[in-house]
């Protein structure tokens, strides 16, 4: 299948995976910075499902949040600011074995990479894509993103920013062809690590906005948000995950919310305080691209042969 | 002499059987508003030449517009096809003859220096009779400028004629002209009946017959409209062939490369590739992806490659410019990939339809950084199947991008070709998903030759991280001097191995000489046509053709070192020498005498111009007859 | 010799007042954990030489992440300060006396090859008596290792000593070191003083005060530290200077220019030019647009100078790929655009923190098609300036594109320059809003030079349509081959003319002489050092600085073909002559190299690296006399 | 003010613009394009308002409907595809006293144009936007653009397009600071003239989607909808434009719609059958970016100069 070679053998049952399976490397973030606790979660995932390593390939943009693949010990695509999607749509177009991940932060997705951000929802296809929400330019050192606050000062814009931000959950729902969107927190693992769950269980692509921590330019824009549990909204019911009681107790402010109405999930995603987290809308009948790009993925060669040899009489004299 | 019914300035002549004077080759254009199945007509009769076993060159007259008025001077839509005794290389010199179904689609035409003194017209007589008097106005005053100029214009009532056999005058009468012109150039009327059949096969038998009558009626109608005919003896056909254009061939060739995926954004004149393989890659288990531009289309063909997937991508000059950035990461992170780009008249949005060759210089220099690559660019429409197979080749052994360079000339000349022999070792091997040998690093440069061997998604042990910024052979991220020059060093080195697998290309005419005219690309078959003539006027000129641009194929040094002067030919700007403000020392050159230049150090000078036209072989002659006269002065 | 007081590993001495060497420069460096204040000291401590008359050049040691652990190899933050009796124009050498505040940080240091035997190291020894086993432990090793390497280390108790000043050692050490190192090489004290109550000067006198007792403490400190002493005599200050880097030169380059739109989008080492604009830019009423993209950055910027206004865009080498296309418009569409290029390493995403001059070729070639354009780049701060004042008017007078290139090199690097008298010529002038005169047209080319004028939106009568299809001088789209070549030759022959007005570059040294060494963009100061030199040595070698690279200044070859050898000193890529497979042939040279061969024919010989680091004189002096040795052996 | 100089007075008084002020040349497009029928609305309200031709710029990508440029006698810029929109914003961004409008196709706008399309609607720049959604890419003949309907063939998906189309309206509804929106159809010069003049008054960006018939690709798209009036629901009220009687009782099914209310503008856009037409959604009060990037623009040069020498200062030693 899918042009394997004949003498591989896929040797799961023998293997094992523990977390180290998962870790490439020292993460260099700064200390404190959100982006540690997605890794470990993403870690944690691999390794309760035992993805095989091999099978996994992490794709990210240019920014601190994209060099997530670096730490992973799996495969991983490390490219260009703005396309990690088309690279990963790429990546998954042919291989629809591999298990994709990708890392996007929010200048890498929802400004550079705006135009791709919108054609990877309506693709749709099986992958989860992690928005590392820290409103600002990590990497650059503090520049005005999409999703700063409005009068956020930052290097860009040192009497603050002038635009309101962007919303990307809003935005996402108004995509053609979405399937799943979700919004989490870099600080409540559980609810990031269930959320990412369901995500990863989501066939279509699944889009996880997480708000993240960057204690070096925006330690103010989530602290509050951090410290006071009642400013988020917790999303039960339908498609959201459910968490251990002990977790769910610690939200004062919960929600029963049906992930399967579009408009619904509009409606949450304009919501900021409290801020929902959990899934605000799945589709899992939408129409994915792999099952148009992987067509005629496990022809032999003597087919090819045969349909080459048709094409080349079509203009034979 | 004319027309067979009496019309406002037409003469009523009636010649007999017209005698067939033997040609070796002969021009033919149909010009029309555009829907009049100009083009269909002139594809039928290049197949049927084709068949008969002569040589033949079609290249459609595309109009600006995609439905422009009717009767516009701008809106000229039609074919060209050139039809030899020989194998035919090149869309060639002035036509011959003419059919026009109004005389203001001619002026672009004549604009565009497609005709010469004596090119007979046949013309389309109905305007004269026209209710509208500014049509007959403008019919008039046409007949009259185009006489001046020269050509030999005969009104002919085509449509009167056509109507007697015609439902519907206005689709029928291309297979009416196809007919005609079956009988004035003397081609198989049986194999034109085929061929017909052939064309409208899925329309059914009664339309088959009904333009088979047409064309029996226009063959007929032959008879009466020139007193000329012309034979252009066709060759014995020892191998199968096939016809097509360049961007069938380049289709044929991604499929025949084993190539599972093209990723593109339509751009004229890439996009037909993609509309060609739309249709047929399924066949062999292929897909297109019509990405959102043109950054995603090469972002997902990276991607694919990435994980084990023979990519390519395809666009041309405003695609490239997009391109650029994912193309410097290619080459970076060492990603086999094939870029096919059809060349257009540039710079930006230029002459979208019309030929260039002059984003050379852009594919080898265009990205920020150092970015060897290889880049190949096919000659002929062969060619372009062929290079696919090899680039394809080439990107994987390398590891590294694998630019192929063609322009519209190629992609929408349409010529017979032998029809290729695949085999099933073209195709891709099947994807390694053995585990990595352990102890093998992702980028285990051999350091004498920069070659790695690749570990693919799936490749257990193999696991890396592909990144764009500078790194060791570990593929970690290093920042330190040492890491970056070897990679720098590993990735360049690459080019020097390859280069030492070509040899020194072949001098077309003698090793020796006074004048050696030096091309690249589509202008092959109209150099070597040039450079024959003049040969065979007893010019000590020769022709020299690259094929590899990077790395350049060895031996240029010696070979120029044979010919007092050598002069590039190339579609692409450069100041003219005698032009103000122009010097030797700031003068502006074509591309490839830019790169000869500096490669050899030698006065290599150059002749190209950005008309947006294939050069003709007679224009590349009387620059060779020029300068050998300008050389013969000075010795 | 070392420390006050009594730690592990530490000798305790007591030297009294330390005798001053007068030294005619000195190089200091100060490396630490980031956030430990090294820059703002080093920074302080620059300022100070260059009010006191010296010749200064401060760079700053910048780790690749935001905040590297402590005590990491990579994660070297700090400063490097040259100080001169003369005008310094580079980095320099090896340094002479570093303060490093761990000792981890000094291994990215040594890999940078940033000392030499010799190199006076005070080393914080409070890791001696660390709680961790490990860390001690690591001291130690270091200690061995840097030893073995020739480094003089003088392990400090700079902490403890610290300690008895500061409220908080962590952020108060900066200001010790600053006093220290004042005491060491003489540096005044009361301008010290003045310097740090005027970088304090927002936080207040309490601020103030108690940052000038540090700065006293560690004077008193630094006798107690090192016997020796350097004075580096400064001269007279005869100008109002401004001390600053090359992106803040630029960014009131831009204020000075007129230039009143700057959009960009945030990529290193360019941004921090959009961050000193952001707050300034207000005061004379600019304004920067931070674009969602590169792409959206240069269209906005060219929308903007559509409609009249004076813009620029701002970019390193991936931006510049994404920018290729607008790029390309600018030049077909013939848009005044001021582009400003901060190069760093490449390819792809490469070394972003670190000097390249990789994009050369990009900017002259990367966007398909013909785009000639003005390319300049500014060698020095100053001149990135004055270049950018140059290249609006350029943009102007030319209606095309001018790039300016640096580097981050020039962008990092701080220095006194002479204060500009600006003048009110030198902003834009008004925009025209009065009718355009009838009968001119949209792009009505001068024949002979190229040039138009151009109508701008408001003025009546001058409505066109601009497009980047090959269009007539009424700005109409037009397809017809003279049309096309008649635009291209204009927007070329522009080069041409303004060529002219070019003089040819002054060779520094004799105009005559065994070696010539050619440089562009910030390698200046380090090649002139380098000649200087080996000139005082007696070696008959000098260099020739270029400013324009397309056009390139007149009389290159004349000046060349006075010397036995000329060879190019860029930072970019070339293969070194002798590895594997590279043969003279095939070899792939510098950016600069390969444009002088095509344009002189001479044999341009380059040397070069991808290193990621500005060239230091001595390496260039070392080369230099490598070389002429060479030709001495030759003949 | 803005830099103009002195001498020059604005003449508006002594002219009256006809309407062949606004015609630049014969439009070359295929017959029965609807192209057309937009160019010769714009021209009408160009000259109900008497904008003066040179104080008007259209700026458009590269498509058929990108040629409208050249079809007007007013200033011009014909760009590159999809980026017709930074260049309309840089345009504005400086010369307040412009009237903008920006011409694109589906493909200019939300294919390539994607991430300038999700900016500039956040940016919010006084000017009409108008998409030509003819659901083709014309002008390189025939191939699937992202509104194309599922299933349609062209050149690139002879098997019929993949994936559901992408809804502009919709999309628009959810990027951030959105202040108008619109849908029309270029077959009702009443409802488009309306609507344009409509989005014309509004001041920020005017996105007005508008339903083209392209007769040689795509007639089949709206044919339907054309022959049959029922296909449309005219929304009425709010900011909807007033149309007189006689055209209003064409549309047999029309709507009440509160402009105003984000949620209800996005229920509307989701609706296909019937299509709705008019202002979907309005909001006077959104920032607009020209009010940050016009700070300054009336300096003297004088003030320039005092400016600059105390930027000097700050370096100076
Ligand atoms: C084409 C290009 N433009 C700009 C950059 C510079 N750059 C690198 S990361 C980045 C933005 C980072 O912000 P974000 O995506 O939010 O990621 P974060 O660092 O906050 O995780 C930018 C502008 C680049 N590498 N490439
Ligand atoms: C960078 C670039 N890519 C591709 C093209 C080719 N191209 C021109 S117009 C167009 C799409 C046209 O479709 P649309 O925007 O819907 O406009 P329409 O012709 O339908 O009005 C394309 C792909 C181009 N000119 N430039
Ligand atoms: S700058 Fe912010 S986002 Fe980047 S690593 Fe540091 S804390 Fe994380
Ligand atoms: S192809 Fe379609 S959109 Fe383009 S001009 Fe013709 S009808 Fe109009
Ligand atoms: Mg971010
Ligand atoms: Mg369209």
């Amino acid at each position: 299948m899918f042009g394997l070679k004949d003498d591989w053998e896929l040797e799961v049952p023998e293997r094992y995976f523990t977390l180290e399976d998962y870790e490439g490397g020292t993460a260099r973030w700064c200390p404190g910075c959100g982006d540690l606790a997605v890794l470990t979660a993403v870690q944690r995932i691999c390794r309760d499902e035992q993805l095989p390593p091999e099978k996994t390939v992490c794709v990210s943009g240019i920014g601190c949040s994209s060099r997530f693949p670096h730490y992973m010990k799996t495969y991983g695509f490390h490219g260009l600011h703005g396309r990690a999607l088309p690279v990963a749509c790429g990546v998954k177009s042919r291989r629809p074995d591999l298990t994709v991940w990708v890392a996007t932060g929010d200048g890498d997705c929802c400004s550079i990479g705006a135009g791709h951000w919108v054609h990877a929802i309506r693709y749709n296809m099986d992958m989860v894509v992690m928005l590392f929400d820290n409103a600002i330019y990590g990497l650059t050192k503090n520049q005005t993103s999409p999703t700063s606050p409005q009068g956020l000062h930052t290097n860009t814009h040192p009497r603050g920013a002038w635009l309101p931000p962007l919303n990307p959950t809003a935005a996402t729902l108004g995509f053609a062809n979405v399937s799943f969107v979700a919004q989490t927190v870099d600080w409540n693992p559980a609810h990031l690590y269930a959320t990412l769950v369901r995500a990863y269980e989501h066939k279509g692509l699944s889009f996880v906005r997480i708000l993240q921590r960057c204690p070096t330019y925006t330690s103010q824009v989530f602290a509050e948000m951090q410290k006071d549990p009642s400013q988020l909204l917790l999303l039960t019911g339908g498609d959201n995950p459910e968490l251990d009681a002990a977790t769910a107790r610690t939200f004062p402010n919960q929600q029963a919310h049906d992930s399967r109405d579009l408009a619904a999930a509009r409606r949450v995603a304009e919501q900021h305080e409290p801020l929902p987290i959990g899934v605000l809308y799945r589709d899992p009948e939408r129409p994915r691209y792999e099952d148009f790009t992987t067509v005629g993925l496990g022809m032999s060669d003597a087919d090819k042969l045969v349909g080459l040899e048709r094409e080349l009489d079509k203009f034979s004299v | 002499m004319t027309s067979t019914t009496p019309g406002a300035g037409a003469t009523a002549a009636r010649p007999g059987k017209a005698p067939a004077q033997r040609v070796r080759e002969h021009i033919v254009e149909i010009v029309s508003d555009s829907g009049e199945g100009a083009q269909k007509a002139g594809q039928t009769y290049g197949a049927v030449s084709a068949k008969m076993g002569n040589g033949v060159w079609t290249v459609e007259i595309i109009p600006a517009e995609i439905k422009p008025p009717a009767r516009s001077r701008a809106g000229a839509s039609g074919i060209r096809v050139r039809v030899g005794s020989e194998k035919v290389t090149n869309t060639g010199d002035q036509a011959d003859l003419v059919v026009a179904l109004n005389e203001q689609v001619l002026y672009g035409r004549i604009e565009q220096k497609a005709y010469k003194p004596g090119t007979i017209v046949l013309l389309e007589s109905k305007w004269a009779k026209d209710p509208r008097e500014e049509v007959r106005r403008d019919y008039a005053a046409a007949l009259v400028e185009f006489r001046a100029l020269g050509l030999d214009v005969r009104e002919v009532a085509l449509e009167e004629a056509c109507q007697q056999v015609a439902q519907d005058v206005r689709v029928g009468k291309n297979m009416f002209v196809l007919g005609m012109l079956c009988h004035i150039t003397c081609r198989d009327l049986d194999r034109a009946m085929e061929e017909v059949a052939f064309v409208f096969a899925k329309k059914g038998p009664a339309v088959i017959a009904r333009n088979q009558d047409l064309v029996r009626a226009g063959h007929a109608f032959g008879e009466q409209v020139l007193e000329q005919r012309y034979e252009i003896p066709p060759r014995e056909i020892t191998r199968r062939m096939m016809v097509l254009n360049g961007n069938q061939a380049i289709a044929l060739g991604v499929m025949a490369a084993g190539i599972e995926m093209v990723a593109m954004y339509p751009i004229t004149p890439a996009t037909s590739v993609s509309h060609h393989l739309a249709s047929a890659f399924r066949g062999v288990g292929g897909v297109v992806h019509q990405a959102e531009d043109e950054i995603a289309a090469i972002g997902f063909a990276i991607g694919a490659s990435y994980a084990g997937k023979t990519a390519c991508t395809v666009t041309s000059g405003p695609g490239l410019a997009l391109k650029t950035e994912f193309l410097g990461l290619a080459v970076m992170a060492e990603v086999p990939l094939v870029f096919v780009l059809v060349q257009r008249g540039g710079p930006s949005t230029g002459l979208p339809t019309k030929v260039e060759q002059g984003d050379l210089l852009a594919a080898l220099y265009g990205q920020p950084g150092d970015t060897p690559k290889i880049v190949i660019a096919p000659a002929t429409i062969e060619e372009c199947l062929h290079f696919v197979v090899t680039a394809r080749k080439l990107a994987e052994a390398f590891r590294m991008p694998v630019m192929l360079l063609t322009d519209a000339n190629l992609a929408t000349g349409v010529q017979p070709i032998p029809r290729p022999e695949v085999a099933a070792d073209w195709l891709a091997p099947p994807l390694d998903q053995s585990p990595w040998q352990q102890g093998v690093t992702a980028y285990d440069w051999d350091l004498d030759t920069g070659l790695s061997p690749r570990p693919v998604p799936g490749q257990k042990g193999g696991e890396y991280v592909l990144t764009g910024l500078a790194h060791t052979k570990n593929a970690k991220v290093a920042y330190d001097p040492d890491s970056n020059q070897t990679g720098c060093a590993m990735r360049s080195r690459k080019l020097a191995v390859f280069g030492e697998s070509l040899r020194p290309p072949q001098v077309h005419g003698d090793a020796e000489g006074d004048l050696l005219v030096v091309g690249w690309g589509s202008t092959l078959g109209s150099i070597e046509e040039a450079v024959d003539r003049a040969r065979a006027e007893g010019q000590r000129v020769s022709a020299l053709h690259l094929r590899f641009l990077s790395p350049l194929e060895p031996g240029l040094a010696e070979i120029f070192a044979r010919f007092r002067r050598v002069v590039t030919v190339e579609i692409n700007y450069s100041d003219a020498p005698g032009a103000p403000h122009v010097t030797k020392d700031n003068r502006r050159i074509a591309q490839l005498a830019q790169l000869l230049r500096t490669h050899t150090l030698m006065d290599i000078d150059c002749w190209s111009n950005v008309a947006g036209q294939p050069i003709q072989p007679g224009a590349i002659h009387a620059e060779i007859s020029r300068r050998l006269q300008a050389l013969r002065g000075e010795s």
